[in-house]
Parts: C-alpha cells; structure tokens; sequence
C-alpha cells in the first residue's frame, strides 16, 4: 500500500532531519538535510514546515536559505526551540510563485526586504553578488539575522521605526535602478509598490501572510491583490507590485 | 470496501470536509485532484459570487485553527458553466456540491440547478457556517427552519441530499431529526464550531470579518457526540468529520455510527493524509 | 486590583470554576482552602444527595479533558447544615454557591435557603451542566427556561445572582439577555462543551453514565467567543472561564469582556497556578 | 511575588529531572531526580506526574520507586517517549493513602499485584526483605518489570489469561497467611478481597483508577467502595478489602 502514499503527491511533506539549531540574537538558524525528493525552489517559493511532536497543531511558511554546505530556516527562537528542534521535521514544498529573475543584475535592480521578507534575498544574492540590498529589521537583535543573507551588499539596516522606504526613494531618485524586488509584510509591500510606481520603476513584492495549507485549499491567506482578496500562496507570495495598487 | 451514505455510494468511507480542499489547485500542483478520497466535497456555493471576508481570515489554536473565511467563491452561476464541468474532468469519484446560501430561496434555486446537471452526484445544504453574518447557522440552529429548508430542497432535487449539521446547538438530535422530517438522506457531522479570537490589546475581534469558527483535533470530541446523538435520534446515514487525524479517529468515528468519515483541516498539514489513512486502514 | 463582578466585591480577578476545586480537600493537603483565588465557587450543590455517575467519568483528550460526573454531592440539607459551616471556616474570600436542579423549584428552593446564609455571598445557578440526564443544560439552552428561572432566583434572593451558560447553544447571546431580563446580576461563561468519548470496539459510550462535557485548552477559543457575544447582548459583567492556563489567557478573556476569570481543570495539574497567574499578572 | 507561589502548597509540584529512560521490555523505566521537596511517600501513595511539553494533557498518577541509587517510575514505552523523556516533568505527591504496614512481615503476609499495581511492591520489598509475592501481568513482554521489584520474593508470575487468584486460593488454603495485601485494577482488588474474607483473612487492596487531579478536586476517579461511588484519590489508593464487598 506504501504505493498510494508515494503516488499521492509530487511535493511531500517528506521528513527532513534538523541538524542543529543556531542562535541568532533573537531569532535562531534551523540546518536541515532535506529529504531527495524536496527541492529548495527559486527564491520568493516558501515550503510549509511543522513538527509533528511540536507545539503548533499548523505548519508555518518559512523561507528555505541555501548555506554553504546546506539549507536551513530562520525562525524566532521559541518557534526553533518548541516545534523545530527535531529530530525530524515534515517539509511541503516548494510552493507558490517565486521572483521572475529574467531582468535582474546587480546593476539596475534593488532589493528591499524586512523581517523574515530578508530570507529570500539570500537565493538571489547567490545568483548576483553584490546586488543592494536594503534591509529592515523589527528590532536590534534580529540584526544577526543579515548574516544568512551572503552575497549581497548591505545597506545600514534599518530598525524599526526606522523606515525602509526612506532610502529607497533616495536610491530611486538616483534613476540608476530600473527594478526593485521587495519582501516582507503585506503594508511594506504596497508602500515599495506605491514609491516604485511613482518612479516609473518595476517591482515584485514577496508578500506575508497567515498560511494554514500553503496549496490553495484553506483560503485563509488572502491579501489584498487586483482589489480584492487573493490567496496569497496561490496568486503569490510573489506579485507584480502593480496588483497591490489596483 | 465500497459503502453507501444516503443513497451515494463511494468506492471507500474517506471524503474531504467542504471547504477544505481545492481540488483545481491539488491537481495542478500534486498532479491528482482528491488523491486518497472516495469523491470531492466542493466549497459551498452561493448564490452570488462573494470576495469572503477580509485578511486576517485564521488564528491557530492550541490543537486547532480558527478560520473565519466567510464563504469565497464565484457564485452559482460560474460554478455551473465554469467550475463543475471543470472539476468534472480532474475528480476521481462522485462530486458532492455544498450548497449555502441566506434565504431559503437562495438554497432551492442552486439545488434545482443542481438536480439538472448530472456532474453533481449529491447535494450538501451547508445550515452550519458560523463565519458569515446571516443566513446559514441561523437556519441549522432551527429545528423549524431546517425542516422547512430541507423539505423545499428536497422537492427541487431527487438527488441525495446531505444536511451539514452544527454541534453549536442546545440539542443537535432535535436539528437532525427535523432533517429527517424534511426528507434527507445522509446528515454531515460537524461543522467548524463557533468560536473566535481577540486582540489581546483591542479586544476586538482578530478576524477581519464575521464570525470564527474551530476545527481540528481540539473539536473530535464534539464531532463524536453529534454523531452519536444524530445516530440515536434518526435512521440517517451519517458522514462524520471534526479533528480526524489518523485510521484510529476514522474508526472511531464509524464506531461512534458514520458510515463514512472526511477530513478538514488535518489535510492542510499533509495533503497526502487521505492516502496514509486508506492504507492504514486496509492493514 | 480589587474588582466587582455583579455586585459580589472580590480582592483579585481569579475564582476557580464549579465543580473542579474542593477547598476542603485542598486545605487538609495543601494548607490552604483556595490558594491564589478570591474566593471559592462551590461544587454545585442539587436539592438531594447525589453519589454521581458510574466509572469511568473521565477521558483525556487532545488538549483538553472530557468529563462524566454528573453532579455528587451531599444535596442541599447536607450542604447548608454541615458543608457551607465548614467552607466558611476555611475559605479565604466570598463563597459563591454554584445551584443546580431539575427543576425550577429545585432551583428556587437552595437559592431561597442559600438567602438566609450569611456565609453565601453570591448564587450562580447552573442552567448549563451536560454531565446529568435531565435539567441543568436543558433550561440553558432555552431562551424562556432562561429568564423564568432567573426571575424566580431573583425573587428568591438579594444576593448577587450569576448565571452560567453553556456554549453548546446556538446564539449564547438570546440566553445571556434572557438571564438579564430575569435579574441577574453577571454571567459565567462557560460550562464545558458538549462531547463524549466512545469505546472504539462497541460504539458505546465510554462513560459509565449520561452525558460528556469537554474542558481545557480545546475550549479556549469557543469560550472567548461565548464572552464576546455575551458583552455584545448585555450590560452584566461576565465571568469568563474555559481553558485558561496562563496570565495571556487571564488578558485575553478580559480583554474580550470578561470582569473576572475562573480556573478549572488546568488546575488538575497544578494546584498552585492561581497562585503563579496572580504573580504572573502583577509583574 | 515568588513567595505566593512557594508559599500556596506544600506538595508542589516540583520538577523533577529525568536522569534517563531504560526500556523493560513492552515498559520503560524512567529514573527521576526529585526535587528536595519531593518525598516519595509510603508504599501505596501515588504521585501525579506530567511534562508541560509533553503529548497529554493531563497528568498521570503513578507509583515511585526506590531504586538502588535513586527513584524512578514505570510506564509504557510510547508514554515515557511522548511524555517523559524530559528534561523536566512536573511531580506532584505523595498523594493519597498507602499501605498500612504495622502488622506487615515476610511470615504471615502476602502480596498479590498486578500490572503497575507491581510497583507498589517494590517499597514493601525493601522493608521486609523475602516476602512473597504473587505477580500478573498482562503480557509476557511486561516481564522485565519484575526486575524493580526487588526485596520480594517471586512466584512464577502470571501471564494473562492465567490469573492471580489461581495461587492465591491455593496459598491461603496453606493457613499461613493472616493479610494480603494487593494493588492492580478495581476486578482485581475485588476479586482479592473476595476470596480473603472466604478465607477469614484481612486485605488491604491498593486500586487504580483513571485519575485528573490526584487530589480530590475532579470526583473523576471514583470507585465503587461501601456500595457507592467514592474518590479513588482521596479514600485510596489503598483501601481495607471489605469495603469493596460493600
Ligand atoms: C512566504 C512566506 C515566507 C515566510 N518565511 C518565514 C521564515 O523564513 N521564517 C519565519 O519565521 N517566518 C516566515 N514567515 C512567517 C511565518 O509563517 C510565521 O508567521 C512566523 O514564523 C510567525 O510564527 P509564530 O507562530 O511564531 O507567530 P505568532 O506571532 O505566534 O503568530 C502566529 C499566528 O497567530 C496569529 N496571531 C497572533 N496573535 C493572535 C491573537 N491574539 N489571536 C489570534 N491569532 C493571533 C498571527 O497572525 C500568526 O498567524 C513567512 C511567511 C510567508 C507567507
Ligand atoms: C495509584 C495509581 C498508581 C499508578 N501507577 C502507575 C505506574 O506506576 N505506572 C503507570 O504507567 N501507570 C500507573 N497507573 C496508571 C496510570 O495512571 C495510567 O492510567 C497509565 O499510565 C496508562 O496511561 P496511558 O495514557 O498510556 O493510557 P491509555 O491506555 O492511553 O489511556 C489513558 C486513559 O484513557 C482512557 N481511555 C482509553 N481508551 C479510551 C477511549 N476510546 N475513549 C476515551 N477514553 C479512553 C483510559 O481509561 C485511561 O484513563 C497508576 C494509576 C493509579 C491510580
Ligand atoms: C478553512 C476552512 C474552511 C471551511 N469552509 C467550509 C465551507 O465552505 N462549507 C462547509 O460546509 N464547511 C466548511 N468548513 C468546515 C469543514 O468542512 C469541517 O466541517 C470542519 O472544519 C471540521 O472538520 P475538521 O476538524 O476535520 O477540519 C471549513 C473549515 C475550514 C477549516
Ligand atoms: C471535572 C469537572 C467537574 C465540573 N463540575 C461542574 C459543576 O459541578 N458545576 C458547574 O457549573 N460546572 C462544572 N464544571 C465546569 C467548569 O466549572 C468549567 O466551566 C469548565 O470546565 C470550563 O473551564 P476549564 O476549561 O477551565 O476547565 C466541571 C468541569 C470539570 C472538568
Ligand atoms: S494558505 Fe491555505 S489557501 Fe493559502
Ligand atoms: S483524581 Fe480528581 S478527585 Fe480523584
């Protein structure tokens, strides 16, 4: 019978097995051996993770990070610490629409991230290195966050209540960027979609939302999108930052 | 091991809860549309195509999920020209249509549009949603009303006719008695029950729009006492669903009187649950 | 933080719930009658003595406990000669006297006896109890039972009046209005949950006896619900329990509506938890 | 604020740490260090115990051990993998009535025990070295249990569906026993009692019931003695055999 389980599904969940949990000021770095079957995906894809012994009765969307020597997730440290310490852990994924890639340098294309929104700009820093990255944090002890994210060149973050939005009408107005990838929470995604489109800019924005499924079965992770609510993990998490002003 | 629930019968007793499980979305991304399950459960439908309420529509809870969805979708009308035939093409198994509405007028008419199309293999009147403002729950939480509901649907379709109780009752066996009455075939226990979650600084409603409503595990124990008590009250056909996780909770469940069992929110952790179950099951 | 729930004065926002703290039995072996509560909500008392129900009467769930009791105790002669003499002895705060009956004379005639006693700060009748054959849950889930027996409690007694609802109702919010209209001065909220446990094999009923109620965590949502509704419907404070295990629980359910919070089985575990709630709350 | 806390009970619960789990067989061991103000009681009094990050909710009652260097507990092996492997799990006790030991010796008393009702046993061996002991179990995997109990001296123990009450009958037809004193399952208790007072002689029967506080407050534990229902926790454990012919 072992077939009709094997059969069911493309994506999982497969097992994957933690292999450490790292501090990271308040947040901590999960490294997991995936299963063969799961592939890492483009950035701005996410996998739903849940720990079957584990506190939280859901799986949570996280951002997988590619390492060197490996793939991890960052999540806060009560998150690790109550549902993702392992052994194992079940991993669906990857899911939803990543960034299109096809015009990005490092040149003309400006990354904006915050908060876990930061994960995804790992992936594409690997691709193109020193492309800029602006990046927000909650508060300052996530700062230890930005060391996952290799590849890109930093900004001085910004924390809360400093604005990512400040620089990034600066850098636009330079007119050097003719692209911006953002992520993050939903607010920050529609205030970068604003200023880009007020800059004759593009943009795609990563968004955020509560998942429970992660497939499209719930419905419960709309966002505001084409002014009406979307699913986020269907129509998303990544959309053309134009969607978010209609 | 085929079975029959109110006159349907299903090539095994594993069925989705409405609401759900996509199957479109299932078969795009997992390559079938209801892997694992007997048929498809859809969505409710309504009578006009609705946005369903704003973000935040879940809250988890300790061995739950909180949804406040509100019933999205796009209305009867591209449900019967777009959406059924196309399910019709990708489901392995009978499709039942779920059937919600504000107005005992707004059930009748997507039922007798229903009973025309041979696509629909049954029907499921949702009298449970607790997460929009009017209609539904107000009608399942009325013996009178459910009665009443039932009988016209009844008339307008010669189908099987499932009624998707609420364990949000003072006495569910009065509700499903009065299903009975009606004419049913097969009555559907549980739906989510109400329930919500605040802001803790606010303590206004976390949700963005209407009502809450419970499922998962923390809800098995409800689920079983509806079906037990409908059991005991009618000679009805039971499916039951409410927290089922595993082969044992399907057997409990059938234990308790279902003759077949669906699972809801369990499948948002494993979209392969059915498929485990079914071999679990079987050995 | 002194506080007032329906006229009843009490040191700090924390009681325990009826039937799931035996101050006597807490006092031989803890030294204390109701560590950390401000009082002491009595184990509801019915007009006779009553051993309960048969073994077993408890079940673990997921989160949560599910209970068959059915209502023991010394009845209400018992109660008032020997019982209530005793609590006042130990007891550190106002003693709530939780009623329960099977009929409204039942109801009537402890509140009425209840009146004369100095050592009674408040009533709470119990309209909500799932654990016994007949009466209790099946006036509270009544709109017209409601607000009869809660005018005829009123009659009966100056005391402040509380009375404890049930979630398993399908609009908590007709029910609380009506205990408004008959007088009273607060509401608890909640009893336990409709639900049962059956035996996988036979399908019966795990319980020795009547029917099941779910507590704990798996509640938790449904009774802050019942709290929001019952704000919404009236002016009574509310008494808020079902679930609670920590100071964010205590909050939430106050941040809903609730004036005062009440522990139950999570004091199962640990004994001390008003205790570590109130420093918890204080910090 | 710490002293509300210290000062609202005498008996805790206190954490107690889990030095480490060794399988019996079907069973577990699981060797505990109490906390200073845990006291492991007189044979017969339970302690409940339960791990907040556990699987259940609710905590269990058991019977402590003394071990040769340490305390411990049995339990199956899922429960003690789900829920007490630790670190740290929450002991409340010594709850209820044990034994009374006064007219207890290896010569004219004997012990009958059941199932989990055998760890009651281990703390009457150590007092009264030799005394024999009748044991059941229900399975033959459950055997490597009879290894804690230590002191006592063995009959062949009896697997289900072969009973303890065979040996015994035979035992006091020997006249030499003058007290039994047993522990398992309520049927088992009754049955014990039964047959003593056939034969003339006194029992006292430790008993078990399903239990969610330990200590009076839920009237969930209830057993059928003096011809009614009354609270396994607070009358017992350990009740006089003639109050269950009630
Ligand atoms: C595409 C995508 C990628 C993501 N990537 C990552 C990542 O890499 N790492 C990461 O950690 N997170 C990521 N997130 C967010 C993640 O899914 C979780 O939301 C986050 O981990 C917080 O989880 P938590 O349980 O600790 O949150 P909590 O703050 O405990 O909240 C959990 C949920 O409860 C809700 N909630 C909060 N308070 C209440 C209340 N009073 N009543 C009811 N509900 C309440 C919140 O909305 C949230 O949905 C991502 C999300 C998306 C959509
Ligand atoms: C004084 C005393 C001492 C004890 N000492 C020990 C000891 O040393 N070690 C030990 O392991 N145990 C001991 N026990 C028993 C212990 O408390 C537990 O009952 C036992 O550990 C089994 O736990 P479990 O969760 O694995 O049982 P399970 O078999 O999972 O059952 C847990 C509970 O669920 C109930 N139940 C089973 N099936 C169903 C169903 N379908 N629906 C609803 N409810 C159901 C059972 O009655 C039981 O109460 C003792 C009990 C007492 C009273
Ligand atoms: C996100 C979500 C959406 C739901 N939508 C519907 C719906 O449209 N119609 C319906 O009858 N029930 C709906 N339900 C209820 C489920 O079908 C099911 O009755 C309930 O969740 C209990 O089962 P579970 O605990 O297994 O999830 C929904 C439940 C959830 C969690
Ligand atoms: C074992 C047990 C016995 C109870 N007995 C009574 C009772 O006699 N009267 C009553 O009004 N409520 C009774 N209750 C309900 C509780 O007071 C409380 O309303 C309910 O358990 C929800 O709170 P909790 O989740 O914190 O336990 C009982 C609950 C339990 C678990
Ligand atoms: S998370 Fe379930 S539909 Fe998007
Ligand atoms: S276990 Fe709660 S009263 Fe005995």
């Amino acid at each position: 019978m072992s077939g009709v389980l094997e059969h069911a599904t493309r994506l999982g969940p497969y097992r994957a097995r933690v292999m450490g949990v790292e501090p990271l000021g308040g947040l901590a770095l999960v490294r997991v051996e995936l299963d063969s079957r799961t592939e890492v995906g483009v950035p701005g894809q996410f996998h739903m993770l849940s720990n079957p012994a584990g506190r939280d009765y859901l799986s949570r969307p996280v951002g997988l990070i590619e390492l060197d020597g490996g793939v991890g997730f960052v999540v806060d440290q009560a998150s690790a610490a109550a549902d993702m310490a392992g052994p194992e852990i079940a991993v669906l994924g990857p899911l939803g629409r990543g960034f299109d890639l096809s015009e990005t340098n490092a040149e003309t294309t400006l990354l904006v991230a915050a908060g876990f929104g930061l994960t995804v700009m790992a992936g594409i820093g690997r691709m193109h290195r020193h492309i800029r990255l602006i990046a927000g944090l909650r508060q300052s002890d996530h700062l230890p966050l930005l060391e996952c994210i290799t590849g890109v060149t930093n900004d001085a973050p910004r924390i809360a209540p400093d604005l990512v939005t400040e620089p990034l009408i600066e850098a636009l107005a330079s007119g050097r960027y003719t692209q911006v990838l953002a992520a993050g929470p939903t607010g920050l995604g529609t205030a970068v979609a604003r200023i880009c489109a007020d800059h004759g800019v593009a943009s795609q924005v990563a968004l955020e939302a509560p998942m429970a499924c992660g497939f499209g079965a719930c419905n419960g992770c709309v966002v505001p999108l084409d002014g009406t609510w979307l699913r986020c993990c269907i129509e998303g998490p990544v959309v053309d930052g134009a969607r978010l002003l209609a | 091991m085929s079975i029959t629930v109110g006159r349907l019968a299903l090539a095994q007793p594993l069925l989705n809860g409405s609401g759900t499980w996509d199957a479109e979305q299932a078969h795009r991304l997992f390559g079938e549309a209801n892997p694992g399950l007997a048929g498809f459960v859809t969505k409710t439908i309504t009578p006009e195509p609705r946005v369903g309420n704003p973000a935040p529509r879940i809250a988890p809870a300790r061995q739950g999920l909180l949804n406040s969805i509100g019933l999205p979708g796009p209305g009867r009308e591209a449900f019967l020209a777009t959406l059924l035939p196309h399910l019709r093409t990708i489901v392995d198994g009978p499709i039942i249509c779920s059937v919600g509405g504000f107005s005992l007028a707004d059930y009748v008419d997507t039922v007798a549009a229903l009973d025309d199309d041979p696509a629909c293999a049954a029907i499921e009147l949702n009298v449970s949603c607790p997460n929009v403002e009017s209609g539904c729950a107000s009608i399942g939480g009325d013996a009178g009303e459910t009665e009443r509901l039932t009988a016209a649907a009844r008339r307008a379709t010669t189908k099987p006719l499932f009624v998707k109780l609420s364990a949000s009752v003072a006495d569910i066996a009065v509700i499903a008695m009065a299903a009975e009455a009606g004419g049913a075939d097969a009555l559907v226990c549980v739906n989510t029950v109400k329930a919500t979650a605040v802001d803790r600084r606010s303590g206004k409603s976390w949700f963005g729009g209407g009502g809450g409503g419970l499922s998962g595990a923390s809800i098995r124990p409800v689920a079983l006492h509806a079906v037990v008590a409908c059991r005991e009250a009618t000679q009805l056909d039971i499916v039951g669903l409410g927290g089922v996780e595993c082969a044992d909770d399907v057997r409990d469940l059938v234990a308790a009187g279902a003759s077949a069992v669906a699972l809801g929110t369990a499948l948002f952790r494993n979209p392969a649950l059915a498929c485990a179950i079914t071999a679990d099951l079987a050995s």
